[in-house]
Parts: structure tokens; C-alpha cells; sequence
């Protein structure tokens, strides 16, 4: 079970996500923007960082980096995509994803830790997750409120496309409507989240809460690849 | 071939929450200022294009606008040629 | 080759001066070169032989500073220290100040201050892991510190959350003298494999130079514009840009780059470009190899159109590297920054001269000696001459003290215990961390919220520990105590995690030391630095000067800001700050040793007991390190922390509030309660423990020579302080001194005003 | 009094580097444009205005411009009446 790493130029925390996606039992890969294959991955991380410095809009020039027609093809054909902060940016950026991530309420950048709520664990990115649980671990952004028009907003609710939310008693780091914190795609099978599971996947590093989404992305990889469709 | 010099001025759609322009309006009484409202902030990105003619010109700058240069889902652009 | 005579450009025959040379200095220029110069060669003298570059005013001072030790594999004179740290492994750290450019547009000065720190980090073949800033600014609540304030954090924040390497520590200090010139100064650590360790040189006659990363343009010209306003009319040459703008993003590139040409070993010597740009990098690596190094200035990649040779030359434009590579390397150099997405070029080569040439049009258009630029720069023994007198501790009158030095009667020390917890030099920099990213990397296990950065060692079970420590107020007083206590201070931050400390860096910051005082200042704070390092048997493996920091209102307080990075075997032996389990008891290493001078209490109190500093016993600071390097391996520590600013009462505060456990403690009063509670002698560390283990701490603390005492025991919701005297256990009420002596604070109400205490000083939004 | 809406555009000055700029130019030929060059990003601020006349607004506008819309050692702006 291979899990690749997209590497654009900027993202940051494409080694963090190697190593979590390691310790959650996977051969992890690293897939440079400019490929466009995707080098037998079966499930695929957009990292966190600054990809493009960020500029002009978080996500918007790394979606036209060669590798993102692979990415889509692979998320076209059911495969598994996790993109984590700047990795959700850019999916949302691409369309694979609803939603776009704007500035920070604040206006600032905001590293904290935070709660997250698990609202569904019936999908390949929560399985692990124990019943009930809430999730530990960092967010480190400074556009990463999240925004849709209010007749979307509600269709995303309907169709219980809303993954994760914000639960912690300092509320809400950015100022995202409903408190949401990752999203999940139609088909279920792309998902984009603000904070770093791949940040709290060791205790040592005060949280290992993270390592269950990755451990869950694993086990539901493995499964497909054992069954292929 | 020619060169033409273009700006796309790019703003957040009427009915997105512009933090960025709150805090302008937020920050006015200490400067004093009780007559400014209504404060918008977008983007202002400047450009040349080399192309045979102007229309040529504005053709590709319209397509970086809507795939590049805004996010059509809380952004609005409008482009102009610079003279 | 010829040197070809350019001609002058400029009309007066002052040029020099304008450029900031005295005559004496060109005299020596003329000296060194055997002829006159040209205003190329000027220019290139000029920013050479500026403070900043040849270090002319402190060269003498810093050769006096102890550098060798144990595992030390660069010292000063690279462009970072760097220790083993076993296993082949070292770590890389140095300070660095960039506080002229903050004071002037603070975004960009802080953002690219982190830039250059950073550069100074990779370009040894090291990943830089964490970042550490040390801020100093004036009085909180004026608009210039607000604005500086928000503009300088935001910069650190901009750039080293987007090159993605945390900022996990630091230091905030407000003071009078630093309102128009605050201080930013940033250090930077990075961890290498020892056999890639690459240095700042240019052998190999022959072997091709690259300058890489980003273009070449007027940035930072600053002072040299004279030569630009000579040619092009004074209106064009004022308009020339000399703020340096960051580009956090090309530095990321750069940063990969360079660590991949390392590792596939295609670089001879690798340098970045900092102050006084190619100029600088060229005539130090040759100079370090003992050659020269010839540059063809048509082939440096430039961004704007119509730059003058000089500007060229000096040009601090941001994110370049120069490197030097062997012929056979240099198309997997380029290819390698052609992915990268980094402008790259071949400009210029290595020769067996020993000068600096600069060609341009198949023309020598300056040839100086590498060494005249350099190691043979000017050097000066400037006059040093202590002040007449010593100023007093700054007043502020917010406190009355009797003439026993008691709190005024009535007074309750508790109130004065909240209102220094929300003092913005003790309150929670919880609103300056929370816009750093602090995990980024996925190694931080403590960031800079509570006492020193813990950065984990990926793959193995080590981990570093760093903290940077300055005592402007002290120093204000006494330069060489100011400097003595950074160093312990820092050292022992380090220390009581359990952390061995491997060395030191520094970074001096002083005023004019063309001005007699400012230069007593800046010698008796290198002696002081030299002193403590020896005495705790740490190198110190570089640094960085910043002199010239005064202003309209005069020179800031002299700062000695220090760096420290330990390490710690067994990162489960890590012992932190906060009481861990009601029930433990809590002791007192170390003793209360008089001396308010330079204390925030001082400055509360408007009047202290008394004006002096406390003294620093260096000897008992070594062995309560050596003793909480064993407590932690003996896992007889639950929890140290070391009494800083503010004193006691608030590291006692600290470790409740961090802890979410209260505490009782009994203070036995030896001079006045001011001084047991808010005094901030050096040397003390509260721990906890197991009441089982008391003996053994107890044992432990009689082999190792350091004084403890049990004060009390963790547990409740409150933290109550009660002050008995000296071999009584009875109350002071004794005394007829009320009640109101004892500390009785929930904890809640600490932590609300340690937590409110900066956005309220800063008037930002919380 | 009337009301009067401005715009006010805050570029990079000459010769200062615009990293935004430089990299929207850097990632152009993944869209397959080889046609821009001089990409310059700044931000463009509307506001409205209550003054008695269009030139009393206007030096409203001014001022915030210098004062607080633009940073002065790094920026340039241009203001102008949008109708
Ligand atoms: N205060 C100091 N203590 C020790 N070493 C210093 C000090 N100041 C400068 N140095 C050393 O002098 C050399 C030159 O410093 P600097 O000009 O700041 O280097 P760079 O330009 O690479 O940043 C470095 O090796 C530095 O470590
Ligand atoms: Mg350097």
C-alpha cells in the first residue's frame, strides 16, 4: 500500500507527511509537481505549506502544476486524496473539493491547538476513529476560513459533505461558517482539512489523535487495493 | 507582434465578508476620518501581453482572469488595457 | 589583464567620505591597493569596511572570547557554529540582528533578518529546524512600539512560517531606550550530517563560481547611492529603493536547492549573500582558501535594466547563494537549480591571484586584494571609558516601599504578584507565539510558551533544547553583570530540562562605539560574555554584532543577547516546567541572593531596596547544572523551572498556572519580603517531586553542592505564599506585620492576568 | 453632502521586488501562456465618501492613501473617482 506525497514547490510539510504516513503502516512516496504520473500511489497526500509562496490566493497556482491532472484522474477513478491545510487550499482551488478558503476572520495567522469533531466515520479518512472521540491537534494558517454560498452551504449539510468542525472552547480559529474544519467531496472520496493530523501522529509531539485519520486513509487504501474495483 | 499593458482588478463578490476591509473601516476613528464607509479591498495586478492586436491582447487576458487571476466562487474581475 | 582606469564618476574629490570612509581610512585603502582606487573599488571598500562587515570596532574584543570545545567542528569565522552532536550528527545555530531595517520598515526588516539567519544556517550543509526571535521594544503602550511591534512580528511570522521552519522560541522585553531602535534579532538552528558539513570557501583555482537563487537587483544600496545620484542626478538617486524586500518562497527553493547540491556533493564552497552582497561572498571565500576569485559582471542575472558595475557588486538583493563547483559539476549544479525554478548562472571563476577581479566586456574594471577586504580590514582600538556615573534603577512610582524595604503596610504582595504577571516583560507571549507556526516540521515537542524549545531528533531518542536570554536592565547598570547574567540565565534555561549545554552564540548589541562609554560598554559586556562562558566551560561559536543602535533619544540599553542549544540523550528523561501531580513537594535550589537593581519589581517599585543588581556565582550555576543534568537522569525530577523575571513569587506562579495545579509554600524571609518574592537573583530553580524522592533530591543536591530547600508542597487551586522569617516557622504576624503579607491567589484569577497582560499592554485585540 | 466613490490603487514601487508577481509570472507556462511578461500584483481599495464636493472627497482619499491604504517606502498609489 503506497500513499504519494505531492511536493510543490513550497509546500512544507511534505516530510511530516511522509513520516505520518509511514508510521501509519505505509510505503510513502514522494511525487514532484512536475510529474505526471503517479508512480503506483494509491492514495495520495496534497501537503501542507506554502505552495507558490501562496501568492496571489492560497492554492491557486499549484493547481496548474503538471501533476494535478493526474491527481483528478486518480480522484475521478475513486482514489483515495487527502489534502491537509495548503493541500486543501489547493483542491479547493481545483475544484475537487467545494468551497474556497479565505483570510483568516482575524486577519492574522493563527497557530494553535485545537479540537476537531468528527462528524461522520463512515467514510475512508475517519474509520479508525473511535466512536465520540474529538481529535487533538495544531492548526497553523492564515487562510483557512472557509466560505460557500449560503444555498451550497446548505447542500454540502444535506449531503453530510461536512467531515470535520471546530469544537474547542476558544472557538473557532478562523472564522469559518459552521465551524467547518474539512469537507469531503460527493463521491466520498477526496477530502480537505484545515489542521495537521500529520502534526499530532506522535505523542512525544503532545497528540498522536492525528494518526487515525491517516491510519484510517491506510486501512481503506489497502482494502480497495485488495479488492480492485 | 505588439505589447499591451493590462490591469485586472480583481474584488471579493458583493455578499463575501471582506475581513480585510472591515479593519480599514475599523482602524478610520483613529485617524480621525468619520467619513468613509463602504470599504472594499481586492487585487490590482498589472500585466503585458504581447499579441497582434489589442482584442488579441484582451482574449488572453480574459482567460487568465477567470482561470488564474480570480476564484470565480467569491471573486469578481473586470480588466482594462493601461495606456 | 590591465586594470582598466574608469574613470571617475563622481565630481568631488570626497567621494569617500560620502561613502562613508574617513581620510584615514582611504589612506589605508591606498596602502593595501599601492595606487589610488577607482570608485568601483571605493564602493566595494566602503561597504566592505563598514561596521558591519569588518567588524572594525569589535574585531579586537571578540578575539578574546573562548571558542574551542568539545565537539566544536566550525567556530567564528564560518558563517554559523556548529557542534557534534554524536551519531555523526551537529547541530548549527547562530544569532543574528537585523534591527536597522526593522526600525525602518518593520515587516520587511524583521521578515528578511529572518532570511539571512536562516541562510547563514543551510549554507553549512545544515536543515534549519527552528528559529528563535528576540525582540526589544519601547514602552508598550506608545502608537511607534504598537506599530513596530505588529509589523515586526508579522515579518518573522510571514517569512518563517512560509519557508516552514518553526519559530518555537524567543524573548519580549520593553524598555524605554529601545522606542525608536528596537532590537530583532534571530537565531537560527539546523541539523546536519557531519560529513556534509560545507564551508565558505573558493578552492581550487580553475573551479567555476554560480550565483544562484534569486536575481540581482537595487535592493540595499543604501549608503553607496551617492555613487548613483553621481551619475544620474540626485532626484533619480534618491528614488532608489534600499529597503530589501523577502521572498519567503524563493528562500524555501533555495533551501532545498542548496541542501540537494550538498548532498549530491557538487559544491567545493557555498556562501550566502548577505550584507555588502557578492562583493562581501567573493572576497571571503577566496580569502578563506587562500585564493581569488574573478567575476564577469555581464553574467550575473540581473532584474532591472541599467545597473551601474558598483550596483552590481554590492547589491543585498535577498535569496542569492554563491557557490563554488568543480567544471565537471557544474551542469548538474544548474540542472539542479533549473528544477528548482532558481535563476542560475556561471559568474566568474576561481584564480591562484589572491585578488578580487571584476571584469566586465572582456575588461578589469577592479582588482583588490580578498584580504584587504577581510581578515586585513581595518581594525580599530577604540577608547574605553566607564561612565562618570552609574545611573540609578529606572523609576516608575507605581509602588511605595517603607524604609525597611517591606511593602507598604497594607500593601497586599499578592496584588503586586498579579500586577507583574500581567506585566507585558512576564505576561504570556501566547499573542506573538499564536501567529508563529510552531509545529511545522513535526519535531517540536515544547514551543515557546514555557521556558526553552525542545526540538525532538527525528529517527533517534534525542532531542535539542535552546533558549535565547539578554539583561538589557541589568546590562543598563553594568554591561559585564548584564552579559554574565544572559549567559547563566540562558545556560540554565537550557539546563533545567535536563539538556547539556554544548555552546554559545551571541549577539551584541551596543551603541556608538565611537563614543567612549558606548565602547567601555560593548568591552566590559564581551568580558563578561568570555568570563561566563569560561567558567561554564562553553564555546562561543559566533555571533554578530550590531553597533550605532541610539537615536534622537539616545543609546538603548546595552544588550548582550545570548544563544544556547543543549542536548538530551533520552528525550523521555525531559523534564518541563509545570507541577505535574498534586501531592509532590516543591523545592528550592539554589539561595535568595540580595539585589533588586535592574528587576521588574525595581521598576514597579519605583524605589527598591536597592539599586544593585544581584551578583552571579558562576561556580554554583555550574554545578546546579551538573545537578539537573543527573536529576533528570535519575528521574528524581518531576518538574524545574528557573527563577527569572519577576522572580519567585512569579516562577512559582508560572508552574501552577503551566501545571493547572495550585500550590502552598512557606518562604522563609532572610532580608525583606520584596526580595525573597520578586527579587531576581540568579542560581534558584524551583523543582518538584515525588514526596518519596525528597531524599533522594535531598541527596543528590548535598553531592552535587547546591543549596535546597523543601518550601512546599502542589495541589488545590490556589497558590498560596506564606512568608515566615528566618529559623521561625511562625507567621509575621509576629512582627505586627498584617496578614495581608502572605500570597493567596486562585489560580484563575493568576492566569487571567498572565494571559490578558500583553494584548493589554499592546492594546491589540486579544 | 454627497457621497462620492473612489478607488485607489497601491502598487510596489519601481525597482522594489514583488515576490506575488514573479511567481504568478514563474508558473504561467503551466497554463500554457508564454505571452505575459511584468506581472506586478498590488491591491486595489474602494470606499466611499460623504464631502461636499468631488475635491474635498478627494483629499479624504489622499490622506487614508498616504496614511494608512500604502505603505510609502515600498508602494505608490494612484487614486480616482469611479462613476
Ligand atoms: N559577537 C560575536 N561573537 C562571536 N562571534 C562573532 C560575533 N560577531 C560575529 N562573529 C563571527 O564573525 C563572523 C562574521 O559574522 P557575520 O558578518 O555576521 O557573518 P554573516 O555575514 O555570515 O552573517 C561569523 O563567523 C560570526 O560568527
Ligand atoms: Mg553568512
Amino acid at each position: 500500500m503506497k500513499v504519494g506525497v505531492v511536493v510543490f514547490p513550497g509546500s512544507n510539510c511534505d516530510r511530516d507527511a511522509l513520516h505520518a504516513a509511514r508510521l501509519a503502516g505505509a510505503e510513502a512516496l514522494s511525487l514532484w509537481h512536475e510529474q505526471t504520473d503517479l508512480h503506483g500511489a494509491d492514495a495520495l497526500i496534497l501537503p501542507g505549506g506554502f505552495a507558490y509562496g501562496d501568492y496571489l490566493r492560497a492554492g491557486a497556482l499549484a493547481r496548474f502544476s503538471p501533476i494535478m491532472g493526474a491527481v483528478s484522474d486518480h480522484a475521478a477513478r475513486g482514489g483515495l486524496v487527502l489534502g491537509i491545510c495548503n493541500g486543501f487550499q489547493i483542491l479547493a482551488e481545483a475544484g475537487l473539493v467545494p468551497g474556497a478558503l479565505v483570510r483568516n476572520a482575524s486577519l492574522r495567522f493563527e497557530h494553535r491547538w485545537i479540537r476537531l469533531r468528527v462528524e461522520r466515520r463512515d467514510t475512508p479518512f475517519t474509520s479508525a476513529v473511535p466512536d465520540g472521540m474529538t481529535l487533538r491537534m495544531p492548526v497553523a494558517h492564515g487562510e483557512g476560513c472557509y466560505v460557500l454560498p449560503a444555498a451550497d452551504l446548505r447542500s454540502l449539510e444535506e449531503r453530510r459533505g461536512v467531515l470535520f468542525r471546530y469544537d474547542s472552547p476558544e472557538g473557532n480559529p478562523n472564522g469559518s461558517a459552521h465551524d467547518i474544519a474539512g469537507v469531503i467531496d460527493q463521491a466520498g472520496n477526496v477530502c480537505g482539512l484545515m489542521p495537521h493530523p500529520e502534526r499530532a501522529s506522535e505523542a512525544v509531539l503532545g497528540s498522536d489523535d492525528g494518526l487515525l485519520l491517516l491510519r484510517s486513509l491506510v486501512a481503506s487504501a489497502a482494502a480497495a487495493v485488495a479488492v480492485p474495483a | 507582434m505588439a505589447e499591451f499593458r493590462f490591469c485586472v482588478s480583481v474584488m471579493p463578490k458583493p455578499g463575501i465578508l471582506d475581513p480585510q476591509g472591515r479593519a480599514v473601516e475599523g482602524s478610520l476613528p483613529y485617524l480621525g476620518v468619520d467619513s468613509v464607509s463602504s470599504v472594499r479591498i481586492g487585487r490590482r495586478v498589472e500585466l503585458t501581453v504581447e499579441a497582434a492586436t489589442e482584442s488579441g491582447a484582451r482574449t488572453i487576458v480574459e482567460r487568465l482572469a477567470d482561470d488564474l487571476l480570480a476564484n470565480p466562487l467569491i471573486e469578481a474581475w473586470t480588466a482594462e488595457a493601461i495606456v | 589583464m590591465t586594470l582598466a582606469e574608469s574613470p571617475a564618476l563622481h565630481p568631488s574629490a570626497v567621494l569617500h567620505r560620502a561613502l562613508g570612509l574617513t581620510d584615514h581610512e582611504l589612506e589605508q585603502v591606498v596602502t593595501r591597493l599601492q595606487r589610488q582606487p577607482n570608485d568601483l573599488e571605493l564602493a566595494m571598500f566602503s561597504v566592505m569596511w563598514s561596521e558591519h562587515c569588518s567588524y572594525k570596532s569589535s574585531r579586537a574584543l571578540l578575539r578574546t572570547l573562548p571558542t574551542a570545545g568539545a565537539g566544536v567542528v566550525a567556530g567564528p569565522g564560518e558563517n554559523a557554529g556548529v557542534v557534534s552532536i554524536g551519531d555523526g550528527m551537529a547541530v548549527a545555530f547562530k544569532l543574528e540582528s537585523h534591527n536597522h531595517p526593522s526600525a525602518v520598515e518593520p515587516y520587511q526588516g524583521a521578515a528578511t533578518g529572518v532570511g539571512g539567519i536562516l541562510r547563514d544556517i543551510f549554507t553549512m550543509g545544515a536543515r534549519p529546524i527552528a528559529l528563535l526571535d528576540a525582540l526589544k521594544f519601547g514602552p508598550p503602550a506608545s502608537v511607534r512600539t504598537r506599530h513596530l511591534v505588529r509589523g515586526v512580528v508579522a515579518g518573522i511570522g510571514g517569512y518563517g512560517n512560509c519557508v516552514g521552519v518553526p519559530t518555537v522560541g524567543g524573548e519580549l522585553a520593553f524598555h524605554d531606550s529601545f522606542a525608536r531602535n528596537p532590537l530583532v534579532n534571530v537565531m537560527a538552528v539546523g541539523i546536519l550530517d557531519e560529513r556534509r558539513l560545507t564551508r565558505s570557501v573558493a578552492p581550487g583555482p580553475g573551479n567555476a563560481v554560480i550565483l544562484f537563487g534569486s536575481t540581482t537587483g537595487r535592493d540595499g544600496i543604501g549608503g553607496a547611492s551617492v555613487l548613483a545620484s553621481a551619475t544620474f542626478g540626485p532626484e533619480q538617486g534618491s528614488k532608489r529603493p534600499s529597503v530589501q524586500i523577502g521572498d519567503p518562497f524563493a528562500e524555501k527553493l533555495l533551501i532545498e536547492a542548496c541542501l540537494e547540491v550538498i548532498e549530491a556533493g557538487l559544491v567545493e564552497g557555498l556562501s550566502d549573500l548577505g550584507a555588502a552582497g557578492l562583493t562581501c561572498a567573493a572576497s571571503e571565500m577566496a580569502d578563506r582558501a587562500g585564493t581569488g576569485m574573478l567575476i564577469e559582471l555581464d553574467d550575473v542575472p540581473r532584474r532591472e535594466e541599467g545597473m551601474a558595475p558598483f550596483e552590481v557588486m554590492i547589491s543585498e538583493s535577498q535569496e542569492r547563494m554563491l557557490a563554488v563547483v568543480r567544471p565537471a559539476a557544474v551542469p548538474a549544479m544548474l540542472g539542479i537549480c533549473a528544477r528548482w525554478g532558481l535563476p542560475a548562472a556561471v559568474v566568474g571563476r576561481v584564480t591562484d591571484d589572491g585578488d578580487v577581479t571584476v571584469r566586465s566586456a572582456g575588461v578589469a574594471i577592479a582588482r583588490i586584494p580578498a584580504q584587504a577586504l577581510t581578515s586585513d580590514a581595518i581594525e580599530y582600538q577604540r577608547e574605553a571609558r566607564p561612565p562618570s556615573h552609574r545611573p540609578r534603577a529606572p523609576s516608575r512610582g507605581l509602588l511605595e516601599l517603607t524604609p525597611d524595604g517591606f511593602p507598604e503596610r497594607g500593601m497586599d504582595p499578592g496584588a503586586v504578584l498579579i500586577e507583574l504577571m500581567g506585566d507585558a516583560n512576564v505576561a504570556s507571549r501566547a499573542w506573538i507565539t499564536g501567529r508563529y507556526d510552531e509545529t511545522v516540521g513535526s519535531d517540536t515537542v515544547t514551543g515557546g510558551a514555557h521556558g526553552a524549545a525542545v526540538m525532538r531528533i527525528k529517527g533517534t531518542t534525542r532531542a535539542l533544547v535552546m533558549a535565547t536570554d539578554s539583561s538589557p536592565y541589568v546590562g543598563l547598570i553594568d554591561p559585564y553583570l548584564g552579559a554574565v547574567t544572559a549567559v547563566a540565565e540562558c545556560v540554565r534555561n537550557v539546563a533545567v530540562t535536563g539538556a547539556r549545554p554544548l555552546g554559545v552564540t551571541d549577539c551584541l548589541n551596543f551603541a556608538d562605539p565611537g563614543r567612549p562609554e558606548a565602547f567601555w560598554q560593548l568591552a566590559e559586556a564581551v568580558r563578561g560574555l568570555g568570563d561566563a562562558c569560561r567558567a561554564l566551560g562553553l564555546p562561543v561559536t559566533g555571533g554578530n554584532v550590531s553597533l550605532y543602535n541610539e537615536s534622537v533619544d539616545g543609546p538603548i540599553a546595552p544588550t548582550t543577547q545570548v544563544g544556547v542549544v543543549g542536548s538530551i540523550d533520552d528525550i523521555a528523561m525531559l523534564v518541563g516546567p509545570a507541577f505535574t501531580q498534586a501531592g509532590d513537594v516543591v523545592a528550592l535550589l539554589g539561595r535568595t541572593v540580595p539585589g533588586m537593581g535592574g528587576s521588574i519589581y525595581a521598576q514597579h517599585a519605583g524605589q527598591a531596596p536597592d539599586d544593585e543588581p544581584p551578583l552571579v556565582d558562576l561556580q554554583h550555576e555550574l554545578a546546579l547544572g551538573r545537578m539537573l543534568a543527573l536529576g533528570a537522569a535519575r528521574t528524581i525530577l518531576h518538574s524545574a523551572h528557573d527563577v527569572s523575571t519577576g522572580g519567585l513569587a512569579t516562577c512559582l506562579a508560572e508552574c501552577a498556572i503551566w501545571g493547572g495545579l495550585g500550590a502552598s509554600v512557606r518562604l522563609s524571609v532572610r532580608s525583606a519580603p520584596a526580595v525573597e518574592l520578586f527579587g531576581e537573583g540568579p542560581g534558584r530553580v524551583v523543582v518538584s517531586t515525588a514526596r518519596s524522592l525528597w531524599p533522594r533530591l535531598q541527596g543528590l543536591a548535598a553531592e552535587s553542592g547546591v543549596p535546597v530547600t523543601l518550601i512546599g508542597q502542589v495541589g488545590g487551586e490556589r497558590l498560596h505564599i506564606r512568608l515566615a522569617r528566618a529559623g521561625s516557622t511562625g507567621p509575621l504576624e509576629d512582627r505586627g506585620v498584617s496578614a495581608a503579607d502572605d500570597v493567596d491567589l486562585a489560580l484563575a484569577d493568576l492566569r487571567g492576568a498572565w494571559q490578558r497582560g500583553l494584548p493589554r499592554a499592546l492594546g491589540l485585540d486579544p
